[in-house]
Order: C-alpha cells, then structure tokens, then sequence
C-alpha cells in the first residue's frame, strides 16, 4: 500500500493495521524518515516539501511492486508527506513484514534508498538567509545503484 | 499538450501547469524543451542549465530524446530531492 | 536503553520518547518481532518466554553498548518481553535512530541478529500435541557470525 | 554458592534455584556439573547430554574450563531461543 499527505502518521498504529490477522509475519521493520537541522545552520528553521500528485503515487507503486517482486513480503507499506515541515517532524515511513527478519530488512533498506531518487520530490528549506530550493545529492544515486541487477556486457 | 513544472522551474517559469500547442515538427523532449525556452523570459531562464533538468512524459521519466505528442502531459523539475537522511 | 517486561509496547509512542527534542536524528529504524504461528501446525497455540532476570537485562546492555561502539547512532532501545504470548503478539523491539539512515538500519539489523544468540531467552510453545521446548537453531548463530570481526590466524 | 536452572534444566531438576556447598576440589563448571548431576534423578536427567546445556557464572557465558568459586552464582540452562523470525 501506499499514500501521499499533508497528515502525519501514527507509526504503531500503521503496524498494527498492516499486520492484523496475519500471524505468518515474524517480522516489522520500520523506517521513519525525520526531517533534521539544516546542515551549518544553528537556527531551526521549517522546509516545504513540493510532489508531483499523480506520478507520486505511480512510482511508489511501482517501487513497492518492485520489493514485493524481490522479497517474500507479507505486507509493506509507503507514506509520504507534502507540504510544509518543521525540524523533528515525521516525512516518510516505510514498512515491510515478513516471516524471515532479513527479508524485511532488506525490502525496507531498497525502499528507503529508492524513494530518494525515483519519487518526484522537491524540498525547500526555509532558513535565516531566505529560501532555497536543496540540491540533489549523489550519494542518494550511489545508494540506489547497490540495488541494480548487474549489467551484461 | 499539457505542460507541468516543478520547484524552481516553476517560480521561473511563472506557473505550474500550462496548455501548449507546439508544432508538428516538435516531437521529442528535447526540442520540446528549445521551443518552451523562446515563450518567455521566465521559461528561457528555467530551461538556460539543460544539464539539470529532468523531465517526465504521462508520469515516466524521460530522456531528450524520449517522444512527445499532442495529447502528452509533460512535467519538467530539477533532480528530485525527497527526505535525505 | 533496554527494557524487558511482561507488558506489551506501542511501537509509536516508543519512537516519539526516543527522539524527541533531538532534530539531528534523519532516520529511525524499527523492528518488532512477532509471535508466528507454530510452523506445521494449523492449530494456534500460545507460547511463554523464560528469561534469566538479572543476566537478561546485563546482556541486552551489553549488546546495546556494543552496537553504539560500531555505529554513530543518536539513540537507541530494546524492549524484550517474558511470559505467555499468543500469535501476532509483539516479543520484542529494536529502535536504532542515527543522523544517517544506513547507521541505522545496519545497527537495527546487528541487535536483531545478536539478541537472538546471546539474549537469555527460552521459548515454550503450547500446541495441540502438548508443550515443548524450542530447539536453538544454527541459522541464528549464522546470522550473528556475520557481525564478528574477522579473526586473526 | 547459589545455582539456577532455566527451561527443561529447571523442569527436570525440580527446582529453579537452589544453594549448595561442593567440596573445594570443585573448581570449574564441568566439575560442577558433575557434582550436581549427583544429586538426584532430576539433577541426573539434566546434565545427562552435556553438549546443549550451557552454563553462566556470575551472569557471563562460561565454559566448562572455566573457574567456580564458592560465592559465585552459576546458572545452567539449554541453548537459547528467543524470538526466532
């Protein structure tokens, strides 16, 4: 499953709803992004995060269809939030059961590391100095290319 | 041919979301991206660092060379930048 | 921090204690581990979990140390439970929270692996058929040797 | 020196803790175990196949060369088991 909202999640309660009833899962892993200090800045200030509604809930789909493809998921789900955030705040959640824990590991840790560079995203943070909008990072990239299959040549 | 932009191409640009009717000879991303640049100000500065700008057509990722069509929605946005722990 | 109790936990409010007020935390990683239904068997049974008070909560701390030597985490917890559980119960929470989300991930990952080789822990399943107790398994100890550091010869 | 026994040690022993006094030549936790084995029935069903009984002296794992000492806590107990997934 998967949404896209200005809301906050309860991450407890979206565990509880997601495994209900099905006592084959041994394992829940759980990633809750947060949204931090701005990097060198001591004042604390808020960020407003822009997505693309419509492609937004068609890449997360397909990156979950994807994990479910690689791993034996019982269950998994994606939120993400839009709109404007303060430091601490919940941004992304991310869950994955499984019977086996590695695979629930694994599942969680491709899916964090996708969402960063699949998912139509923008952040701009809000500081002392005015506005900007955050450059992308290459270690993002790097994280994700773990997950390509090897290439033939 | 609807046209969506995103983050700071959008503040250049002026809106996020136009109808545009190119021509016919206009049939990939890229020179989709050529015959945008020359509709204003704003949209030559949205577009003057090609290098950094992605686009999507009906919501996939797309390459320059990708094709475009009348019916398409096309959306243009920097690389994107979702939470980053 | 580590806790073993008798009492269920609320993954959420859990999360929330841990990080609050620290906005340099980007990721919390979370797992529970459910009680599974007893494999082969269709009929669900119930399962109490012995555990050696006193040398329980030396050895969770010992782990939890051990995992914040290796990796930068910002916070962390173990939450252990002891006593009769049914399937879909909670047994047992890791939260590791670190300005980076692969720190946290691996770590969750290392406390798992780790608390099920050297946690004081005895399972009793309740079946159909009567009680018994568990066997150990050589996967779990597979799974914690990956985390030795390599030995000298 | 107090002893504990957990799972099917304890069951088999009949007791889960009990204090005893072994002569001085009991010095390590295979003499131990043999001492105790003495006991009773009970004591001689749960150390009757010593490769999955497991032994803690002071609450850290030992081995069965390691040292006793008469004001140590030793606790007996099988191989663990805790959550599984």
């Amino acid at each position: 499953m998967i949404r896209v909202q200005a809301d906050d999640f309860d991450v407890g309660a979206e565990i509880a709803a997601l495994t209900a009833g099905n006592t084959h899962i041994g394992g829940v892993v759980t990633f809750t992004g947060l949204v931090r200090d701005f990097a060198g800045n001591t004042a604390v200030g808020t960020m407003t995060l822009e997505h693309y509604p419509g492609m937004t809930e068609r890449m997360l789909g397909e990156i979950e269809a994807e994990a479910r493809r690689r791993w034996p998921l019982d269950a998994s789900l994606i939120v993400h939030r839009h709109g404007p955030l303060a430091p601490g705040d919940r941004i992304v959640l991310v869950i994955t059961a499984s019977a086996h824990r590695q695979a629930a590991f694994e599942a969680a840790e491709f899916l964090v590391d996708w969402l960063k560079t699949k998912a139509p995203f923008w952040k701009r943070e809000s500081g002392p100095r005015g506005d900007r909008w955050v450059d992308a990072r290459a270690a993002d990239d790097d994280a994700a290319a773990r997950w390509q299959a090897p290439r033939q040549e | 041919m609807k046209v969506l932009y995103f983050a700071w191409l959008r503040e250049r640009v002026g809106t996020g979301e136009e109808e545009v009717s190119p021509p016919p000879e206009i049939t990939s991303v890229s020179a989709l991206m050529d015959w945008l640049a020359k509709r204003s100000a704003g949209h030559a500065r949205a577009f003057e660092n090609r290098d950094i700008v992605r686009a999507a057509v009906n919501q996939e990722f797309a390459d320059p060379a990708d094709a475009v069509s009348p019916g398409d929605e096309v959306a243009f946005f920097p690389p994107m930048t979702g939470g980053r722990p």
